[in-house]
């Protein structure tokens, strides 16, 4: 009997004792360290570097939680909706910005007194700071300051293309220079060429179901034929997304399917595009640039030394207009309400701003919104594909940002990856989107 | 057909089964120590210089040796809680089944279905409630919140296997200790306890494998103070490409200590596997 | 007399005995079962979004309930469920049993090669649909690999809407099938020798011996193996969340990947109440039928 | 030691009766043998004294003390149970020592009772075995053994014998009555079996279906049934039971068989006391107070031998009596030497000193 009470306490005690290791010590007011929780990405790597020049400088330890990419969301939101006081700073998705506004669910603190006080606006490119930290648009309240400025473009292998025997192939085939293409109609014919099944394929997309992948690869494209989500000033979305600009656009993306590898109808974030590029399988790669430091590193990439980039291209709409649009990637320093050292936080997000700080974080390979540092040769000659992305900054454009863009997201992502593998027509699945899309706003009370 | 043809048949089937069932877990233990070049080949290569980088990328910090990587991390949560919720899911078990085999409660059957019920529900469909209720209660992220909710589940599915087998033991056991000046408590630990003890290694050998392997709850429950190893692996894609080398090495950290444990533990697994079904 | 039992010790009664195990187990259970689900029955008849703490949750009545009764989506996904349910569960039966027989005989390192087939279902599904995709990659996948000769061009298993759920009941079967295995093999092992000596004696043929002896005494068990392996795939979220999270489309989105992305990705917390408990309702009319079988089985045993 | 007082006993399992309101003492020093079929409730009967059974109603004491409501640990007894209980994982010194443990006696004291028990019971080398690897006798000893270390005030035995084979049976029950003889230990002992009831019991308590049918020693119960179910249970063979009625044999009053040539005058006092009962009467006689006769005598009953059963030590004959439904068997025993052929004629006669007479409506004895 003596020992059943024995084992009894016993198992008591240790849980009580788990139970005080489980709970995190509070601590004091003013942190020796913050947490910045962020993506699994090299920019969150070149953070951690960063954060050890400001240790240095502040004795404040810097730590960067780096979460993979098609988790992200879900746990930030758990922690967010478990009020869980585990990350100082959050560099958050521009779409996140309503649903963790004040407007909305309310985690993030805003930034806007505190911004105006700390911060010179002006320094940073307009673009960014609306689509990484302003909310609702044109209302001059921020949530987030731009930490991480990023864009779809593409990866090239060089060799392909500079290869006299192709070069000559190609012109004989369409009658103009192989070249990184300037549009999306150029773009289908050069993967077109290059599709020479199964040791290579033209090129590899975003097509796949995992978090924003095929809303991310699809939406620049509509948004190029001319299409829209929906009508900026009523929210109307029925007619507006599902136009013909829209349908059209949607069946010439599908129509660039045989022109991939098997199996990209998965293709996903920062890997399976990346994967099939290192491996030699494909001639150009979609992915925002933070991906590509992979590629240009050669134990990776293989054709590292032989591989180009551009930004996505423009493209010819329905109506033979060109327009030139391209999905913003990047995400904002934002400090969330749960976190015990907001001041902390601040000061490291105020210090990450100034410019010195700025240039030594784009030298590291972070793409910067500082405008004097954008337009400078240092950055513009760090990387191979700094150029490129430069490129890309004034045609960028984002996803809705309103606090429903969580079910909004679902409905296109599976709707198009449908579309994508055959699933659906793009008509049906357009006309989907915008069906599920209108009952959405209209719950939420967008639409009147 | 004549007999030894056929014999011969049987076990060169057998043969390709067990090819079969093995070739997966021989390629990802093959694949935890290629790098990223083999990996990645086509043809797939069989032949490989192996290499301990993967492994070393998860237990090793860059530049600072030895110390708790993340992934190490994630390793000691899963042994603890795993541990724990199998000790303590096995003890209340062991009692509620002695109980329930021992005592006349009214009612008797519809507990031990509301019990089993409880191990048939969804971990998706509780896990909100759940969410919510370790939200207020501050269990949110830690040990203690996912060892009492991998207790209370393994717990139904503990007293439903117990019981059978506490009722193969014949009370005259008990019943001896209780006249030679026993009280039923000592003869429950010192003559129930020490004949259960078959059972009590099938039943745990199974509560810790489903706690081990948890995934939903440890998902949405923890973020990382008291993440388990499933939810982290297939975090392990690196940047910049996928990881397949890490993540294999990952996985099979995680497989071999249950590997190991099972291949201990595999007389008794056969008894639980069959719910004391088969009387013996 | 030599020893004195003068001493009373206050041992406790049977009662309290009773009392003191029954009642930890059915508290826990209670308070994280029973107390959690009523709460999610009260959140089901409002309008709530767990991530926004500070809207509090507003009653709508069976708002949530009609809503998902007119949602085409949900009982596509139900319909999903059930596809994956019937050819896992029957595949797992033929392909278990089918091994056990072959098993069933005497031969060296039986004992070996039994455990080791049963590995597949040590492993975390979670792991184990990570590293089918590895295994299942159209590009430099083994299984692309080893079937090439045949199908001269790459499967996109998992990513293809014809062949992501079969897929899934691959993987799914050369997980579980070594438990239907190791099930029906203590189910023939359990049948008495003798009786198939008096069958021997009396010239019956194997089918005979197989049809009139081995099956009906196996039955009850393998029923019970049958029905383990319903419930557990009607649950079946890990393994697909890993490999497919439901895609391509929403060709593998069962009821739980359905219930977990409203809840957890989408917030519509209400909503997913409501959803839980029109999966719990099935969920416990499907179970009650299989335990009081159960019960009825192991009665008879 | 100690003596045991049963009040009113009363004992359901659900719906079913197991004891039925049995009273009795057992007295100290007193060997007594609860006696009866299965489901007699004798087996409830000894649970319920040691602790192990819950009375519905009634109480126990033990040396005047009521036990109702103290576990069986308190109340100072040993149980020996008919499968043994034997501790599957104690060796047979631990199996001994086990009951000592429990009252943090000092190893030196236990380790020389534990011996001295072993001594006597002859299973000194099996101390270190488990009881898997015991023979049947030696468990049944080391069982006998856990019971004797405690020096208990009470030994209660629930069939201790049944699982040994018939030799083994033999000898077990004349050390285990020489035993508890030099113990002088208070013991209730609970058998199906009635000859070890006869051969071991100073008194006998014959139980069925929950009641307490007849308690007395030995020879009492076995020449003075007091009902039709003590008649017919003890004794072996059984005692012949012939329904019969009253009737007269010319002028004397007898008891007749209708349609029978059985026919036996009886006194005319009894003839009086069998009144009441006339029409429904059981005559019992046992079979050796069944003489024989190869020739006729007067008064004697013809009968034909049906089979003979010679034993050795005695022969049993199965004696065909008139015929068509009238016809029945009765056994006589008689000596060995008797010898007879199938269907040969035979004449008996009953000892009229030892017939035994009873009501069949209420199954008592008339006397």
């Amino acid at each position: 009997m003596r020992h059943c009470w024995m084992a009894l306490a016993g198992g008591l005690v240790a849980l009580a004792l788990m139970a005080g290791c489980g709970r995190k010590p509070t601590q004091a007011t003013k942190a020796q360290k913050i947490t910045i929780a962020w993506a699994q990405w090299a920019p969150a790597d070149y953070l951690s570097e960063l954060g050890k020049e400001y240790t240095k400088q502040t004795g404040t330890e810097v730590m960067v939680e780096q979460i993979p990419w098609p988790q992200y969301q879900d746990k930030i939101f758990a922690a967010f909706a478990a009020g869980d006081s585990t990350y100082d700073i959050v560099v958050g998705d521009s779409q996140w910005l309503g649903r963790c506004s004040a407007l909305a669910g309310n985690h993030y603190i805003e930034l806007t007194d505190w911004m105006k006080k700390n911060l010179d606006a002006s320094s940073i490119v307009p673009q960014a700071l609306m689509n990484l930290g302003e909310y609702p648009k044109g209302t001059g309240r921020y949530w987030a300051v731009p930490a991480e400025t990023d864009a779809v473009g593409f990866a090239y292998r060089r060799d392909l293309f500079e290869n006299p025997k192709e070069r000559a192939a190609f012109k004989a085939k369409y009658g103009r220079d192989l070249a990184p293409p300037k549009t999306w109609q150029e773009l289908r014919d050069i993967a077109a060429f290059f599709t020479r099944p199964p040791e290579l394929y033209g090129v590899a997309l975003y097509f796949g179901k995992q978090y924003d992948t095929v809303t991310m690869g699809f939406q620049e494209v509509m948004w190029s034929f001319g299409g829209a989500y929906d009508d900026p000033k009523t929210y109307r979305v029925q007619g507006v997304l599902n136009d013909d600009a829209g349908v059209k656009a949607l069946q010439f993306y599908v129509g660039l399917k045989p022109f991939t590898p098997p199996g990209s109808e998965s293709f996903g974030i920062g890997k399976e595009c990346v994967d099939a590029f290192n491996k030699g399988l494909v001639a150009m790669a979609e992915d925002f640039f933070a991906f590509f430091p992979g590629l240009a590193d050669p134990t990776k990439n293989p054709h590292a030394k032989v591989t180009g980039f551009f930004p996505s291209p423009a493209a010819i709409g329905p109506d033979g207009k060109e327009r030139h649009y391209i999905s913003i990637g990047g995400q904002g320093f934002s400090v969330p309400r749960y976190s015990k050292n907001q001041e902390t936080a601040l000061d490291f997000i105020k210090w990450f701003c100034q410019e010195p700080v700025q240039l030594k974080w784009a030298s590291l390979g972070g793409f910067t919104a500082n405008k004097k540092v954008l337009a400078s040769e240092k950055f513009l000659s760090a990387t191979p594909y700094n150029r490129a992305f430069a490129a890309a900054f004034p045609y960028l454009r984002d996803f809705y940002a309103v606090p429903q863009y969580g079910e909004l997201l679902t409905v296109t992502q599976t709707e198009w990856n449908a579309a994508v593998n055959g699933q659906k027509s793009a008509q049906v699945a357009m006309d989907e989107v915008a069906k599920q899309h209108t009952a959405i706003l209209k719950k939420a009370g967008f639409i009147k | 057909m004549n007999g030894r043809l056929k014999r011969t048949l049987a076990l060169t089937a057998v043969g390709v089964v067990l090819v079969i069932y093995l070739l997966p877990i021989y390629w990802i233990v093959a694949t935890s120590f290629k790098e990223y070049g083999d990996i990645l080949a086509r043809p797939p290569r069989f032949l490989f210089v192996p290499t301990l980088r993967n492994y070393a990328a998860l237990f090793l910090l860059p530049g600072q040796g030895l110390q708790a990587t993340p992934f190490a991390a994630r390793l000691l949560n899963s042994v603890i809680i795993a541990s724990f919720s199998t000790v303590l899911a096995i003890a209340l078990g062991t009692m509620t089944a002695y109980a329930f085999s021992r005592f006349r409660t009214r009612g008797q059957s519809d507990w031990l279905f509301f019990i089993l019920s409880t191990r048939m529900l969804p971990p998706v469909v509780v896990v909100i409630p759940v969410f919510l209720m370790y939200r207020a209660l501050g269990l949110f992220d830690t040990h203690v919140g996912l060892i009492m909710l991998y207790t209370a589940f393994n717990v139904s599915f503990a007293v439903w296997l117990l019981k059978g087998f506490m009722d193969e033991i014949p009370k005259e056991y008990e019943e001896a200790a209780l006249v030679d000046g026993y009280s039923r408590l000592q003869a429950f630990v010192r003559v129930v306890l020490p004949q259960a003890v078959a059972g009590i290694a099938a039943t745990s050998v199974f509560c810790l494998i489903s706690a081990w392997n948890e995934f939903a709850f440890a998902l949405v429950l923890t973020q990382r103070t008291a993440q388990t190893a499933p939810p982290y692996i297939p975090s392990v894609v690196g940047s910049g490409a996928t990881e397949w080398g890490r993540i294999a090495a990952g996985t099979v950290a995680f497989l071999l200590p249950v590997a190991i444990f099972t291949f201990i533990m595999r007389k008794h697994l056969l008894r639980g596997a069959t719910f004391g079904a088969l009387k013996r | 007399m030599t020893v004195t039992l003068a001493r009373r010790r206050r041992a406790l009664s049977d009662y309290q005995v009773k009392m003191l195990f029954l009642m930890p187990t059915l508290l826990l259970l209670v308070g994280m079962n029973v107390f959690p689900l009523i709460w999610s029955l009260h959140l089901s008849f409002h309008d709530y979004a767990a991530d926004m703490p500070g809207r509090p949750p507003r009653a709508v009545g069976v708002a949530n309930y009609t809503a998902l009764l007119h949602d085409p989506n949900l009982w596509r996904n139900f319909q999903v469920t059930a596809e994956f349910v019937v050819l896992a569960v029957a595949a797992q039966f033929l392909i278990g049993f089918g091994v056990a027989l072959l098993l069933n005989r005497e031969f060296k390192g039986k004992g070996l090669i039994t455990t080791l087939i049963l590995l597949p279902m040590m492993l975390s599904p979670a792991v184990v649909g990570l590293f089918w995709k590895l295994i299942l990659d159209p590009n430099w996948g083994l299984l692309d690999f080893l079937i090439r000769p045949v199908t001269h061009a790459s499967v996109p298993w998992l990513t293809n809407d014809r062949t992501a759920l079969p897929a899934l009941v691959m993987i799914d079967t050369w997980m579980w099938s070594p438990f239907m295995m190791l099930i029906s093999l203590a189910g023939l092992n359990a049948v008495p020798r003798h009786l198939y000596e008096a069958a021997e004696v009396d010239r019956a043929s194997g089918w005979f011996k197989f049809r009139h002896i081995t099956l009906p005494l196996i039955a009850p068990l393998l029923l019970l193996a049958l029905i383990f392996r319903t419930m557990d795939a009607f649950k079946l979220f890990d393994m697909v969340w890993v490999a497919t999270e439901g895609g391509p489309g929403d060709v593998t989105k069962t009821v739980s990947v359905g219930l977990y992305v409203q809840a957890f990705r989408e917030w519509r917390t209400g909503e997913a109440c409501a959803l839980a408990y029109v999966l719990l309702v099935v969920i416990i009319a499907l179970s009650s039928l299989y335990i009081r079988w159960l019960s009825r089985i192991r009665g008879e045993a | 030691m100690a003596h045991v007082r049963i009040e009113n006993l009363v004992k359901h399992f659900d719906e079913v009766l197991a004891v039925n309101g049995i009273s009795l003492d057992v007295r100290d020093r007193e060997f007594t043998v609860f006696l009866g079929p299965s489901g007699s409730g004798k087996t409830t009967t000894l649970r319920a004294i040691a602790g192990l059974e819950k009375p519905d109603s009634g109480d126990i004491y033990i040396d005047d003390v009521r036990v109702n409501d103290l576990p069986p640990a308190d109340r100072d007894i040993a149980f020996v149970f008919q499968f043994y209980a034997l501790y599957p994982h104690l060796s047979v010194y631990d199996n001994l020592a086990f009951p000592l443990r429990a009252v943090h006696m000092s190893k030196a004291d236990l380790d020389e009772r534990v011996r001295e028990v072993a001594r006597v019971l002859h299973i000194e080398p099996t101390l270190n075995r488990k009881p898997a690897k015991l023979s049947g006798g030696e468990q049944q000893r080391v069982a006998l053994g856990r019971a004797m270390v405690r020096r208990p005030k009470v030994f209660l035995m629930d069939e201790p014998l049944t699982n040994l084979d018939a030799k083994m049976r033999a000898e077990m029950r004349a050390k285990l009555k020489r035993d508890q003889s030099d113990l002088g230990a208070t013991t209730i002992y609970v058998t199906h079996d009635q000859v070890e009831a006869m051969s071991m019991g100073d008194r006998i308590a014959v139980m069925d279906q929950g009641r307490l049918l007849q308690v007395g020693p030995p020879e009492q119960v076995y020449d003075h049934p007091q009902n039709l179910f003590v008649a017919g249970f003890i004794g072996s063979p059984a005692m012949n039971l012939i329904n019969c009625q009253l009737g007269a044999e010319g002028d004397r009053p007898a008891l007749v068989v209708p349609g029978s040539p059985l026919s036996l005058s009886i006194a005319s006092d009894l003839a009086a006391r069998l009144e009441p009962a006339r029409e429904r009467l059981v005559l019992g006689i046992r079979p050796e107070d069944v003489h024989l006769s190869r020739e006729s005598r007067p008064g004697w009953i013809r009968a034909e031998v049906y089979v003979t059963e010679p034993l050795g030590a005695e022969t049993i004959v199965d004696l065909h009596v008139g015929g068509g439904d009238a016809a029945s068997i009765l056994r006589a025993r008689t000596l060995p030497t008797f010898r007879a052929a199938i269907g040969e004629p035979i004449w008996m006669e009953f000892d009229r000193e030892r017939m035994h007479c009873f009501d069949r409506a209420s199954g008592q004895a008339i006397s």
